[in-house]
């Protein structure tokens, strides 16, 4: 018992992490409309900012967080005002946009192997303020930088929703999510909201990087490890629902924590598909997916 | 001379200089080259039985490449099944599990497509992963199957020279190419394609585009199973994560796309490009910048995405066309598109 | 012109990355070379691996060639090379096949993953070009009958023989009882094959199995496992891992504070240059099984170490001093061939019988192959990661003869 | 045989809470225009899309030929008989005319050859000859419609339910079409046809529903219907309602 509790705490730190690494996914497909295959490797750039950054200045991995995802924002914006958007404006009268997909794939061998000629393939870890240290809950173990990763992708989620809600150019994020036409009738530029989408979802990543390489580790495929939890992560949730990323993610969590304890933990992935084929069928639009024919 | 005859006359120089290739390259490291073009050509073509004509994206296909290999290695290992035998056996196989997995996911569009077929894929894989045996079959999770070394004959399916694999999958790839070409001018192709671009309006026409998809489904994972047998009778080895990952599936995908999905050239085509890029960018690149060629690879998907994203076929077709015309002389013909 | 620009641009590219390929070639290479082919998987999962294993034969034939080369071929040259596996036996195969028929390597060496080693001997057998295998531990790599595969390392059945001996040994040595057993594996070829063995001996020698775990290589999280570890509580944890599930781990247990008497790891990951790097004062106390550790009592490796990681920066590894070790192997084996005739290269590879020189600051005490190409003396030592002068070390414990002075194990490592 | 083709008895469809078609009484007899109108959101739509399958009705019956077609789907009904066309043009653009046109063709035979045969007859009729080798998607909103109808016709259709195929075509485009429809009756074709262009509808129809937030309010021949006055209250309410 003491173990499935402990399991489940872990679960929920951990899936809280998962979410916030499908966030900016989520909010990327939810304007877009695109699956961006190159999620991951944004999230390996994010992770190894936070790397760099923290092994040459030595701040706090928390300090990070104010650098990283901004420059993060900015890479994104200028990779989808270079590389996608001109594919976007071929593709502009189609449904979903199928060549993006694989831009973005193309994106993400760029990037993945840039990565492995800078830095090569080999896998680092810096050790931080609150690297290895846990603290007691009675007889449960916390672990602190998961903890504080779990509170950040939390606060992350909500601030992202409030955004979208309460600001002007949150709104017309939503604005384009729900019709580009409309949205462009609406005197909303509609490459410019893309533009921000992509640096958005790929701050967020940077957010991702920053609050896992205190405990994880970083080397240039590690998005792919991630990209594929992450896509079904959005799924569960429903595609471009932050709510349902989250919770999406905590579900993930809780499953590959508590689950294995009742058994091999290889077999937890394989369950993972399982449910995710299971609620694709049952409720395609997922959690919180609006059903619409996008 | 005629159109027609033109366009007769090159495929039969293409297919002969094809059938001819091995007199002139003898180094088997070439025709290993060839072997895997050739390979991936074919792969790309049962992928397009679906993923071009029927309109949507599997980015999934790999693992139909495991069950054609696994189906005809166990019964070669544990029931002494020629190899030839078990490959139609893994292609029943294959269609079979297609079906199944196209009923559910052919109602889902676009981008939940891509990620449901990823999905069944990598579940699958995890699954073989985990299995030791699956009843009396040994599969043996994730040490994969070796086929140990047998005389080299036809019905061990194991040669020793290179040639016999060359001609084994040429002769398959036309095979599914002539199966293409027939299907794309038959009533099921202009089923499969108008299904593909406007469901609801192909249906009011009298077509059930579910059961086209299926159909397509399953003729597309039959003949990817049969690749799976080629692969494992050539290498004698596999293991489910190099063989059954996703990085085949969207290896399969890309080259599908760069060439021009939906058209009978652009697999060959596709596979013309990108395979020589990538055997030659590795063995001359990676030595120095490992990554290199692959970044090299990302960039030409980037580029052609950006500058001709109905793939290569199409502006080929286009000079292949005005040339036909030149030589012709048929005054300003009405090209029919490919 | 738009596209024009961009076209040029990428034309630019090529160029310049083809000018950087013929930059790289040797200039003019000596009128008698011998060809090693070598495949690594130098990009992909394993490309670190595969990065140490290609420095170390740098070094190693820089060595010879610098000492004159192959005296009875006229002080021909060695030269290395190198293709990338990516860790795929496809691209393993093709590359293979291109070595020995386009660059006509005299012999091959390679290729560190057992998937990728499996077909491309075969391959090598075919053409009856010998193949020197440093590492790839499956043991069916020599047990094909083939005649021109040679193995310098040990394979996993002795890996796992050794393991049980040590806990043996060590259990007699300081009076400790250890009952309970925990196997938590890597999901792959290597921690799977190792599991089997662990399994039938451990039945042998009486312990209880409360744990029998394996885990994907790839997870994000290793919690779980821990979690489970915990509760099964072990007297000893054995452990395959791959170089960043390694770090993992002993991280992980660490802050959920599992502390089994003894933790058994199997090399790999945790022999990789930068588990301690990475784990700091986590790992003290870890036994890890390896073929070679810097402090091993042979002279020359403490020279050999220091010239190495003034070089690349980092201390050479039990995969690393095999793949070190093989090219002397093979120099001698083409001393005494005095041809580059693959045929008769393989005879004197067969017949070697080395016991002295560079390759012999290898753990154990020479090479010779059996009739199946398995190097007979390949042996394993034990290290013990220890406090020295306020770092962690990998001190070496097992076998007792190859013991560090003064070194007393920690065993149990936690009470 | 009754005499009517299509006969419709208290359809009712109901989309969550919302009601768009209520308890709609309708026939319409073999060889005859029947015109369905009625201000924007009066159901018209859900009608079609009830009589060609696209969902089944709450409740109701529809008979085609005598036989009961509820729940049947489009490409059953297409088979027995019954084709449409799209309010908003569905054509397989990146094909070719011909291309479109076949794919219809196909229904009645496996033969590439007939098939195209049956196609070229069609393009002939609907005056799209010349439109052959184009592709679909670059064609003009007058052309789409009629290529929208050719793709119909192409099955060799009993009945032929025509959704707004006039909106958007300028007047003498509207003539053109006009022709076209009255032609396809001649050749024995019965036809449904939904249209806001008032014009049309007067020059067309041998008879005329009227429905309402899904209920028919009037029926007759398009004279007496444009006199009826719960039609004009209809029409005016729509239109202040739009304004």
């Amino acid at each position: 018992m003491t173990a499935v509790i402990q399991a489940t705490l872990n679960g929920i730190m951990m899936g809280a992490m998962y979410g916030l690494t499908a966030l900016g996914l989520t909010l990327i497909f939810g304007v877009m409309k695109v699956v961006n295959f190159a999620h991951g490797s944004l999230l390996m750039v994010g992770m190894f900012s936070a790397y760099w950054l923290i092994k040459l200045t030595g701040i706090h991995p928390y300090l990070a967080l104010l650098i990283v995802p901004p420059i993060l924002y900015f890479f994104g914006y200028y990779l989808q005002d270079l590389v996608i958007k001109p594919v976007f404006r071929a593709e502009r009268q189609v449904r979903e946009p199928l060549t993006v997909i694989i831009v973005t794939t193309g994106v993400w061998y760029v990037l993945d192997n840039l990565a492995l000629m800078l830095f090569g393939a080999e896998y680092r870890t810096v050790r931080t303020a609150i690297s290895n240290k846990s603290f007691a809950l009675g007889s449960f173990i916390v672990s602190i930088p998961k903890f504080s990763g779990f509170v950040i992708a939390v606060a992350t989620a909500v601030g992202l929703a409030l955004f979208m809600r309460k600001t002007k150019i949150g709104m017309a994020l939503r604005a384009t999510s729900l019709d580009r036409e409309a949205a462009n009738l609406m005197g909303i530029d509609q490459y410019k909201v893309y533009n921000i989408a992509f640096g958005l979802g790929t701050a967020i990543a940077g957010i991702a990087g920053c609050v896992l390489i205190p405990f994880y580790y970083v080397y240039p495929s590690v998005g792919v490890v991630f990209d594929i939890r992450a896509f079904i992560i959005v799924v569960l949730g429903g595609l471009g629902s932050i709510p349902g990323a989250l919770l999406g993610g905590l579900v993930i969590g809780l499953i590959e924590s508590v689950f294995s304890q009742f058994m091999a933990s290889t077999w937890t992935e394989a369950i993972i598909y399982a449910i995710f084929l299971i609620i694709l069928f049952v409720k395609p639009s997922g959690f919180f997916g609006n059903k619409q024919d996008w | 001379m005629s159109r027609k005859q033109l366009d007769a006359t090159l495929m039969t120089v293409a297919a002969l200089v094809a059938f001819g290739l091995p007199l002139v390259v003898t180094s088997p490291t070439y025709l290993q080259i060839l072997i895997l073009l050739f390979f991936y050509a074919y792969l790309t073509t049962s992928w397009n039985l679906v993923g071009g004509f029927a309109g949507v994206l599997p980015l999934g296909h790999s693992v139909f490449v495991g069950i054609g290999a696994y189906t005809s290695t166990i019964l070669t290992l544990q029931y002494g099944v020629s190899p030839w035998i078990g490959m139609l056996v893994g292609g029943v196989l294959a269609a079979l599990v297609g079906v199944v997995i196209g009923l559910p996911t052919f109602r889902m569009r676009g981008a939940y497509f891509c990620l449901c077929t990823i999905a069944f894929a990598e579940g699958i894989r995890v699954m073989v992963e985990n299995i030791d045996s699956l009843g009396p079959l040994k599969v043996n999770g994730p040490r994969g199957l070796l086929i140990p070394l047998k005389d080299p004959s036809f019905w061990h399916y194991q040669f020793m020279s290179k040639l016999p694999y060359y001609y084994i999958i040429l002769v398959m790839l036309l095979i599914v190419l002539t199966l293409t070409w027939f299907i794309s001018r038959s009533k099921i192709g202009y089923y499969l394609a108008a299904g593909g671009e406007e469901p609801e309006a192909a249906a009011a026409l009298g077509v059930n585009v579910a059961n086209c998809k299926l159909l397509s489904m399953a003729l597309s994972c039959f003949f990817t199973a049969l690749a799976g047998t080629f692969y494992a009778q050539l290498m004698l080895y596999f293991y489910p994560k190099g063989l059954m990952g996703l990085d085949l599936s969207f290896e399969i995908a890309f080259i599908a796309l760069i060439g021009g999905r939906g058209t009978i050239a652009g697999p060959v085509i596709g596979a013309l490009v990108l395979r020589p890029l990538n055997e030659f960018t590795r063995i001359y690149l990676s030595d120095m910048l490992p990554g290199l060629h692959l970044v090299i690879f990302g960039l030409i998907l980037i580029l052609v995405m950006l500058y001709k994203p109905q793939g290569l076929t199409a502006p080929l077709s286009a000079v292949y066309d005005k040339l036909a015309r030149k030589i012709t002389r048929e005054p300003n013909a009405k090209g029919v598109a490919a | 012109m738009k596209t024009q620009g961009k076209g040029s641009l990428l034309a630019c590219c090529l160029a310049a990355a083809l000018g950087l390929y013929l930059a790289a070639s040797p200039a003019g290479a000596a009128d008698k070379v011998v060809k090693i082919g070598n495949v690594e998987p130098l990009s992909g999962p394993s490309a670190s691996v595969g990065v140490q294993g290609k420095q170390a034969r740098e070094m190693a034939v820089e060595e010879i060639n610098a000492a004159g080369g192959i005296k009875s071929l006229g002080g021909a040259k060695l030269e290395l090379v190198y293709a990338d596996s990516k860790s795929d036996p496809t691209v393993g195969v093709t590359e293979t096949e291109r070595l020995i028929n386009t660059e006509k390597v005299n012999l091959m060496t390679g290729c560190w993953n057992s998937a990728v080693t499996y077909p491309a001997t075969q391959v090598a057998e075919r053409y009856g070009i010998p193949f020197v295998v440093p590492v790839a531990v499956r043991d069916t790599i020599t047990e094909r009958g083939f005649k021109n595969v040679f193995r310098v390392a040990a394979k996993d059945s002795w890996w796992v023989r050794d393991q049980f001996r040590f806990l043996k040994d060590m259990q007699e040595e300081t009076g400790t009882k250890l009952k309970t057993i925990a196997f938590v594996f890597e999901n792959g070829d290597w921690g799977t094959g190792f599991a089997e063995k662990w399994r039938e001996l451990a039945k042998k020698d009486g312990y209880q199995i409360v744990l029998d775990e394996p885990y994907p290589s790839t997870a994000t999280d290793l919690t779980p496992v821990v979690t489970k570890l915990k509760s099964a509580n072990p007297d000893v944890v054995m452990l395959v891992s791959n170089a960043a599930d390694a770090i993992l781990l002993t991280n992980t247990m660490a802050e959920m504070q599992v502390k089994p008497k003894v933790v058994l790891a199997s090399g790999g990951g945790h022999a990789d240059p930068k588990f301690l790097e990475n784990t700091g004062d986590t790992a003290y106390g870890i036994f890890d099984e390896v073929e070679w550790n810097t402090d091993v009592n042979k002279p020359g490796a403490k020279e050999t170490n220091a010239k190495f990681k003034k070089k690349y920066g980092y201390d050479l590894t039990g995969e690393s001093v095999d793949a070190y070790a093989a090219m002397y192997v093979i120099a001698d084996a083409l001393e005494r061939a005095g041809s580059t005739d693959p045929a008769k290269i393989r005879e004197a590879l067969a017949a070697t019988n080395l016991t002295s020189g560079p390759a012999m600051i290898v753990s154990y005490d020479g090479v010779e192959f059996d009739k199946d190409g398995q190097n007979k003396n390949a042996g394993i030592v034990i290290v013990q990661v220890a406090k020295v002068d306020g770092k962690p070390e990998r001190v070496t414990v097992w076998p007792k003869a190859a013991r560090r002075a003064g070194y007393t194990p920690v065993f149990p490592a936690n009470k | 045989m009754s005499a009517n083709i299509l006969e419709i008895t208290t359809l009712t469809k109901h989309f969550g809470g919302l009601t768009a078609v209520s308890a709609l009484d309708l026939h319409i007899e073999k060889g005859e225009i029947l015109a369905l109108i009625g201000p924007n959101g009066a159901g018209k739509s859900t009608v079609f899309n009830l009589v060609a399958g696209v969902y089944p009705p709450s409740e109701g019956t529809i008979r085609f030929k005598d036989a009961v077609i509820n729940g049947r789907k489009p490409w059953d009904l297409c088979k027995l008989g019954l084709a449409r066309t799209f309010q908003i043009v569905k054509p397989f653009a990146s094909k070719t005319v011909l291309y479109n046109v076949m794919v219809g063709a196909f229904l009645h035979t496996n033969s590439t050859a007939k098939a195209r045969e049956k196609a070229e007859e069609v393009m002939a009729v609907l005056g799209l000859e010349h439109l052959r080798d184009r592709l679909a998607g670059s064609l003009t909103i007058a052309d789409r419609k009629r290529l929208e109808i050719g793709k119909a016709l192409a099955t060799n259709p009993e009945l032929l339910l025509l959704d707004e195929v006039m909106a958007g075509l300028r007047p003498t485009e509207v003539d053109d079409m006009i022709a076209v429809i009255r032609g396809l009756r001649d050749r024995g074709v019965t036809v449904f046809v939904i249209e806001h262009i008032m014009r049309a509808v007067m020059a067309l129809s041998d008879r005329v529903a009227v429905i309402h937030f899904g209920q028919k309010i009037a029926e007759g021949t398009p004279e007496a219907v444009t006199r009826d006055e719960n039609v004009i209250k209809a029409y005016l309410g729509g239109d202040y309602d739009a304004a």
